[in-house]
């Protein structure tokens, strides 16, 4: 128990300017603009020099392995600074331009890409998946592996109409940018949750469990003498917030679990106000290691996209100027009734106008 | 080890340009079994089509509530390296800025306690250290304070706030992105440890309406950066653009949202009364145009992902509020107006989106004490539902106005 | 009799250039002693700041149980000329066109059976006779069917159906309002007098997407035409609008919601797959421009006012029908699926846009046998609720599709 | 009895081709395109020759007087031929263009106004009010009379930049345009139902006057041993439906009915797609017989858009393009906690981006 008295809390994290490159400090608040000199590779001014990030793509789920390779390379080429973005690329931050030709090259033959700027696809934002949570309903490294294989000459070049974000979640809680992004592929499941009345009647707590649906599906019914819970199966929308609440309910059903892919949501207020991403295709069962069919309907999607939008108009705004219709009939996705809204506020995406391209 | 690894359906996401994390595991596999029973598990995954992963236990380190997800394998006889996999998540520097001496450490760290895997970062924006066992999570936590670190949030606490690189390498900052994040973040530690809230709370601070770090989606506050005055011109910088051909009309003039934009001759021109900052003819002009000298942030106030009713984005509670000589006061004052009505009328697992629709927006802003402002609305009621609090009694004779 | 009226209020509202419904009505005051009282209760209620009005009860004509609103005054001894009241609702022409031979037969049965005083017309589109005692409801009415005229619309009935002038005066017209309107009230005769709905049920026929008769807003069966060719174009007329000065680039190019219109010289050209048939260029160039050729309607389902979930637009149900050799079939095909889904699962006072939205559009569209379509939405859901019908069974081994 | 066997029912309206102008009948369906000739003058021209409509002010309460004038004017000019539009004015249809100044000087002798077409305040849709209905918190008629008198000069001219409609009702049933106008006169009670116990029991079905409030605000009770109810006043929003549904639940109130103005819908699809109307002012106490609060601030709104808004803009989209703080502040009208959405939808309504003027 001696050193029980050494041990800290509450210290937070570092403080962040240990971490800046000089001259980062030095133009600290004072940046006067950026260009881009090529994809991946960014330029920034200040009044006290120009600094230069080349961004270089992660799986994210890394080992240390990786880890230990990049501060290797900025360390080389970067005076040992470098950071991380918002999407889970490296950035590597050089004072000296003439650094950025051979760290590309390097990064090149570790087997990694430059790329990622400004009208390309960047990283994946994604989840845990298989690889780590039980609420799973497909695995989310593996389809982003999958996806981008078939995307990786977007994220290297930057010639998309606009920025194209395409985020992966592996269940209905979204952990990422799903419900706000360009493309978004979720994982869901399709059938109730099975109840195991053995465990559930001590593992958890009967009305925190019956709150737990949003569409009231749950009610407290007796099995054996124990107070168990009830599914309502007709009013189930397989949200999983009863398995969350009570692990009793598991949700994983192999034969019914699937992918489903969503389009049109943006974040930015450039131009457009933040739009959340809406029904594509309503499902598409696992179909690991690569996932087929999920992986040629979203590289249709982007090539669709990319040969007719118009220059600077995200996904999103390319559908609204043409109208879903003519996403669907472009795509050649079919329009079902899983498409039409049917929650909460349903009402308020029903045309209210005449409005309509015949 | 690592030769009788048998994952012939991971392998094949060994192949093609992008980055595999399947060879990267198995880079570690050999000195790391927890990680070869990863990919050892994930290969039965994708085999059954299904995870193998219980539902966490409660485990952590001493004195916090928050910082690790307790996972465990549900096949811990098949795969005995995963049966424990906890993962630690550690609170990143303002804008994942690192010096390669910094990271090793964090490296060795891992590599000694854990299974040698990250995810860097977590959505929410931590280094999430992926997988140890029990045991380890407290020599974990001692070894990373030790060097200067310390752990994120998880469940019903303050999450882990996160910013975008800001003032560090952007010339759109509208403020210290990095700076608040830092002072955020050490203010409530204790939110952050010990969770006590009606639900998770998750703080996203972007310099500008570009929003890099998807503030108004996925924060319960996004801080989002904003300017008041006019938008800076440089008329010379911006004649090269029409020199170099650059279509200003069709990319830009057609393109901004309120048509607030002519160009006349060489010169641009802008109705900056009804520029609604959305950033788009900044950024695709920057050596010409940029923000305001007049600058600040909004506070949007709830988004969420879709559990339990609807994903939201983050609406304008705050429309303007500036840090003035590194005083955070007011931001605190607000905050803090903010826990404490939703802590007293929220409901548990109701995230703060919810409990303002659920409250309504103006009871909402009766609670913390703020103004009602036509820029917290797109427009006005429609509905004819209003509840009148002021009305004549009898007794008043139709003069003054009677008490609720 | 005029001479004892004393309504100084009232006669205040005789000043002024717009045209005085109280000078009108004194006009008959002096052989109307019901007209007289009902400007001295008014006078009443100006004083009082109130109504004395009672609520309807049940009266009408035999074998109806619409057409007729009950009133009765709350003070019959002060004002004995309106302690009957009731207004009887007489179904207009197609387009409220009049010839004054008929309208003079009419004005003369109401000088005879009520109170000559009228509302021409009522919101809903009828004709008003405002006012006439219990004991002159039949005789008024066997007077109105013997010069051909017949009731309208009241209580939980189909309502009296209107529309827009179409073509017998207008070049947009897309459709015949004038026959629909008539064709639809003589087949559902039944519908109108003899009330067995959840609610009232309102139509109305507007030729075009001006909407004249606000059909979106005010009608459960918005009927309102369109077409799916070209716009028509006469490139000389166009010319002569430019040739007049008219700003065609400010106001007809930059108004366009989709911005399908481009000028080039004195030519227009519009991209029609683009064009979402708003109107407006072709209502600021009329000669230039008009309907293409491949003309008919689009029903919108479902509005109302606010009362009680809130107010509706209609909601895109059918997206294109057309009226072919005046065959009237596919569409009362269309409204007897429509109410006969909304009698079976609605509920008493449910309107059937309120009920849409209740059981959602996918239900009700599969309850009246019609394919959804992306017409029909603003937008695809954005929330993940989505209620699978089709699932894997074990028994399936992955391969067909299970029952639900 | 005897008469009873020539009772016909069930006739329906006349069918409308004897009442169309024979002029009208030989181009019907072939109209080519109609000019204004003056406000409230309209040609249509067909093959068969041109229609000239004369479009009079009526105050749509009328009687028989009115209505005999009407015929009297149609005889000499129109041939006999007339109609009414859907906004309640006349039109007189004229084969004969003489006739069209002469026309218009004896309307004018008679007291009535020519106009009401293009970019003008057409004829108010409004309702009965305390001359018919018992719902009513207001009048509608007198209301429309004091308004018109302030804005007549507006129905006898084009000069406003686009068709402005304005509607009157005067109960939350809005039995006519006022949720999709640009400019709305709406009656509201401010205090919920007095309950008559006396009656209630014999006159109203419990169950269905607990079902009739939207809010949930009627409970069963038991007063002296009789079932009737009571409503949570907290709960209350003024709505009246239970009054409709219950006679002995009556909403006037003298003290606290009055009249609140919304501003901003439209219906044609013209440009933006149909818009609700939204409240700009909560509540003004009723002041009969002219209302003079209500008619000065209807009045400032109109001016205020006329001065400022863009040739073709509705009222809403003026809003819409200048943002709705300008228009608060352009009209002095206060911003309040009323004018913040609190009912089903109410989330909709809150502004979900950083899209500011400031
Ligand atoms: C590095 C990073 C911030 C950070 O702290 O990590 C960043 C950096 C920049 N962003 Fe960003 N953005 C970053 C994430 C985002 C995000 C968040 C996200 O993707 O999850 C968004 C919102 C995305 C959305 O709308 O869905 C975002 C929306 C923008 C936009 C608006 C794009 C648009 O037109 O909608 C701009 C402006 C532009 O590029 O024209 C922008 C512009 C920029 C600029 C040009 C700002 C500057 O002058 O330095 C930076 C380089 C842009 C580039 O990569 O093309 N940044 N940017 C993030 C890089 C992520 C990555 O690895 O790709
Ligand atoms: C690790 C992480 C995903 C990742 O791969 O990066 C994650 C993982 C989990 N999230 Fe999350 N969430 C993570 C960011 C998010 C985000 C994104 C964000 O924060 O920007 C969201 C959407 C935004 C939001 O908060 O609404 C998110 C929305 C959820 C939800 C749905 C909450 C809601 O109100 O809609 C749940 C369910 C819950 O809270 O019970 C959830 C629950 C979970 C749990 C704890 C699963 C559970 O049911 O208990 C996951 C643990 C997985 C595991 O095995 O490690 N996670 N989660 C992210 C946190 C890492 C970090 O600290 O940096
Ligand atoms: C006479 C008329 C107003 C007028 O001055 O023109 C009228 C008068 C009444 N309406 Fe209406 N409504 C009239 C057109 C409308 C319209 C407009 C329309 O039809 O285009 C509406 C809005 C559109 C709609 O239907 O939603 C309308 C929405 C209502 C409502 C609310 C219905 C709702 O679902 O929101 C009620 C309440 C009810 O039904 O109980 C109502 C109820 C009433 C009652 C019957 C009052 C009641 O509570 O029973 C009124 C009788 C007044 C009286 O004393 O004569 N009236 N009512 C209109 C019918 C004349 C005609 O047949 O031509
Ligand atoms: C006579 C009438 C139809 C009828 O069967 O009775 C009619 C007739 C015409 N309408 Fe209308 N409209 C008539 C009510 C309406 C209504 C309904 C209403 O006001 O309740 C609307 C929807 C109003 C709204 O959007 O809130 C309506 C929206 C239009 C529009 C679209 C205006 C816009 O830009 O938003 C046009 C096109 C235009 O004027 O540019 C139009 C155009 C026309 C034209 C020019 C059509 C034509 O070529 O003949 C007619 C003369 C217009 C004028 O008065 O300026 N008409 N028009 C109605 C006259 C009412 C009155 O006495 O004033
Ligand atoms: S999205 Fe669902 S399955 Fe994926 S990490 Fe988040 S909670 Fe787990
Ligand atoms: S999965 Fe969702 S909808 Fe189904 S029972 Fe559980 S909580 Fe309810
Ligand atoms: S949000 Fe704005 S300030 Fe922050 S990095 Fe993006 S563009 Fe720069
Ligand atoms: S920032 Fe956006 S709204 Fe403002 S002028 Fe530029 S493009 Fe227009
Ligand atoms: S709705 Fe269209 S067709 Fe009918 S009168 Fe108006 S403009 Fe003409
Ligand atoms: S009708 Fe409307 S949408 Fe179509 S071209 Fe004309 S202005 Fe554009
Ligand atoms: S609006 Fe209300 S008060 Fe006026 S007529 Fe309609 S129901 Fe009666
Ligand atoms: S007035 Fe409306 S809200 Fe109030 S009790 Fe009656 S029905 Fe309910």
């Amino acid at each position: 128990m001696a050193t029980e008295a050494k041990r800290v809390t509450d210290i937070g994290p570092p403080h962040y300017e240990k971490f800046l490159h000089p001259l980062i400090k030095e133009n600290y608040g004072k940046w006067e603009f950026h260009e881009t000199l090529a994809p991946g590779v960014l330029a920034h001014t200040g009044p006290n020099g120009t600094i230069y990030s080349v961004r270089m793509s992660s799986p994210r789920l890394v080992s240390s392995n990786f880890l230990r390779m990049v501060c290797d390379l900025a360390d080389k080429y970067a005076d040992g600074y470098f950071r991380f973005t918002s999407r889970n690329n490296v950035e590597f931050l050089l004072a000296n331009k003439d650094n950025i030709e051979p760290l590309k090259k390097e990064i090149g033959e570790k087997g990694f890409l430059v790329g990622g700027t400004n009208n390309a696809i960047s990283n994946v934002v994604h989840t845990q998946g298989w690889v780590h949570c039980h609420s799973a309903a497909t695995d989310a490294s593996g389809l982003v592996k999958a996806v981008m294989d078939e995307l990786a000459e977007y994220f290297t070049t930057e010639k998309l109409p606009a920025k194209l974000r395409v985020a992966v979640a592996c269940c209905l809680n979204m952990c990422g940018a799903v419900h706000a992004s360009d493309i978004a592929i979720l994982g869901l499941h399709r059938t109730p949750p099975r109840i195991d009345h053995e465990t559930l009647p001590n593992l958890c707590e009967i009305p925190t469990t019956v709150a737990s649906c949003p569409n009231n599906a749950i009610r407290p019914t007796s099995v054996e003498g124990k107070t168990t819970v009830k599914v309502d199966e007709d009013k189930c929308m397989y949200c999983g917030n009863c398995f969350t609440v009570c692990p009793a309910m598991p949700m994983a059903d192999p034969l019914n679990d699937g992918v489903s892919i969503w389009v049109g949501g943006k974040i930015s207020n450039a131009r457009t106000e933040p739009k959340f991403t809406k029904l594509a295709v309503p499902f598409i069962p696992n179909n690991p290691p690569r996932w087929p069919e999920v992986t040629s309907k979203v590289k249709e999607i982007v090539e669709v996209y990319a040969a007719n939008a118009k220059p600077f108009e995200r996904v999103g705004e390319w559908i609204e100027r043409i109208g879903w219709e003519k996403f669907f009939d472009l795509t050649g996705i079919e329009f079902t009734k899983y498409h039409l809204d049917d929650f909460r506020h349903a009402g308020t995406t029903y045309r209210r106008s005449i409005h309509n391209r015949y | 080890m690592a030769d009788d690894l048998k994952i012939p359906l991971l392998e094949e996401l060994e192949k093609g340009p992008w980055p595999s994390f399947v060879s990267d595991i198995k880079s570690v596999a050999d000195r790391k079994p927890m990680a070869a029973d990863l990919l050892r598990q994930l290969e039965k995954s994708y085999e059954d089509k299904r995870g193998y992963w219980k539902h966490g236990g409660l485990v952590g380190v001493m004195g916090y509530g928050g910082g690790v997800i307790g996972r465990y394998s549900a096949l811990p006889e098949d795969f005995p390296g995963v049966s424990h996999f906890h993962t630690v998540r550690v609170n990143q520097p303002s804008g994942w800025f690192y010096t390669t001496d910094a990271l090793r450490e964090i490296v060795d760290i891992w590599d000694e306690h854990g299974s040698g895997l990250f995810n860097m970062h977590g959505s929410t924006g931590d280094m999430v250290l992926l997988g140890t066992r029990t045991e380890e999570l407290e020599p974990t936590f001692r070894a990373l304070t030790e060097k200067g670190w310390d752990l994120g949030g998880s469940g019903s606490d303050m999450r882990t706030p996160s910013c975008c690189v800001g003032p560090a390498r952007c010339q759109n900052a509208c403020y210290d992105t990095m700076d608040m994040t830092y002072q955020l973040t050490q203010n409530y530690q204790d939110e952050l440890h010990r969770p006590m809230f009606n639900y998770k709370f998750k703080m996203k601070m972007s310099g500008c309406p570009n929003d890099c770090t998807a503030a108004i989606a996925r924060s319960d506050m996004a801080v989002i950066g904003i300017w008041k005055d006019d938008i800076k011109v440089n008329q010379e910088e911006f004649a090269k653009y029409l020199d170099d051909g650059f279509n200003v009309q069709e990319f830009v003039v057609e393109k901004c949202p309120t048509r607030c934009i002519t160009v006349e001759g060489k010169e641009i021109n802008i109705d900056n009364s009804n520029c609604v900052k959305c950033m788009h003819c900044i950024n695709r002009m920057p050596k010409a145009l940029a923000v305001g000298d007049d600058k600040g942030f909004a506070i949007n106030i709830g988004a969420k992902a879709p559990i339990v009713e609807g994903a939201l984005f983050g609406s304008v509670i705050v429309p303007f509020m500036k840090i003035e000589d590194g005083d955070y006061e007011e931001l605190y004052d607000f905050i803090d107006r903010m826990w404490e009505f939703w802590d007293e009328h929220g409901t548990a697992r109701e995230r703060i989106g919810e409990f303002i629709e659920r409250v309504s927006l103006a009871t909402f802003l009766e609670g913390i004490e703020m103004e009602p402002s036509p820029k917290m609305v797109k427009a006005p009621r429609d509905n004819p539902y209003i509840f009148y609090e002021e009305y004549f009694a009898e007794e008043d004779e139709g003069e003054g106005e009677g008490e609720e």
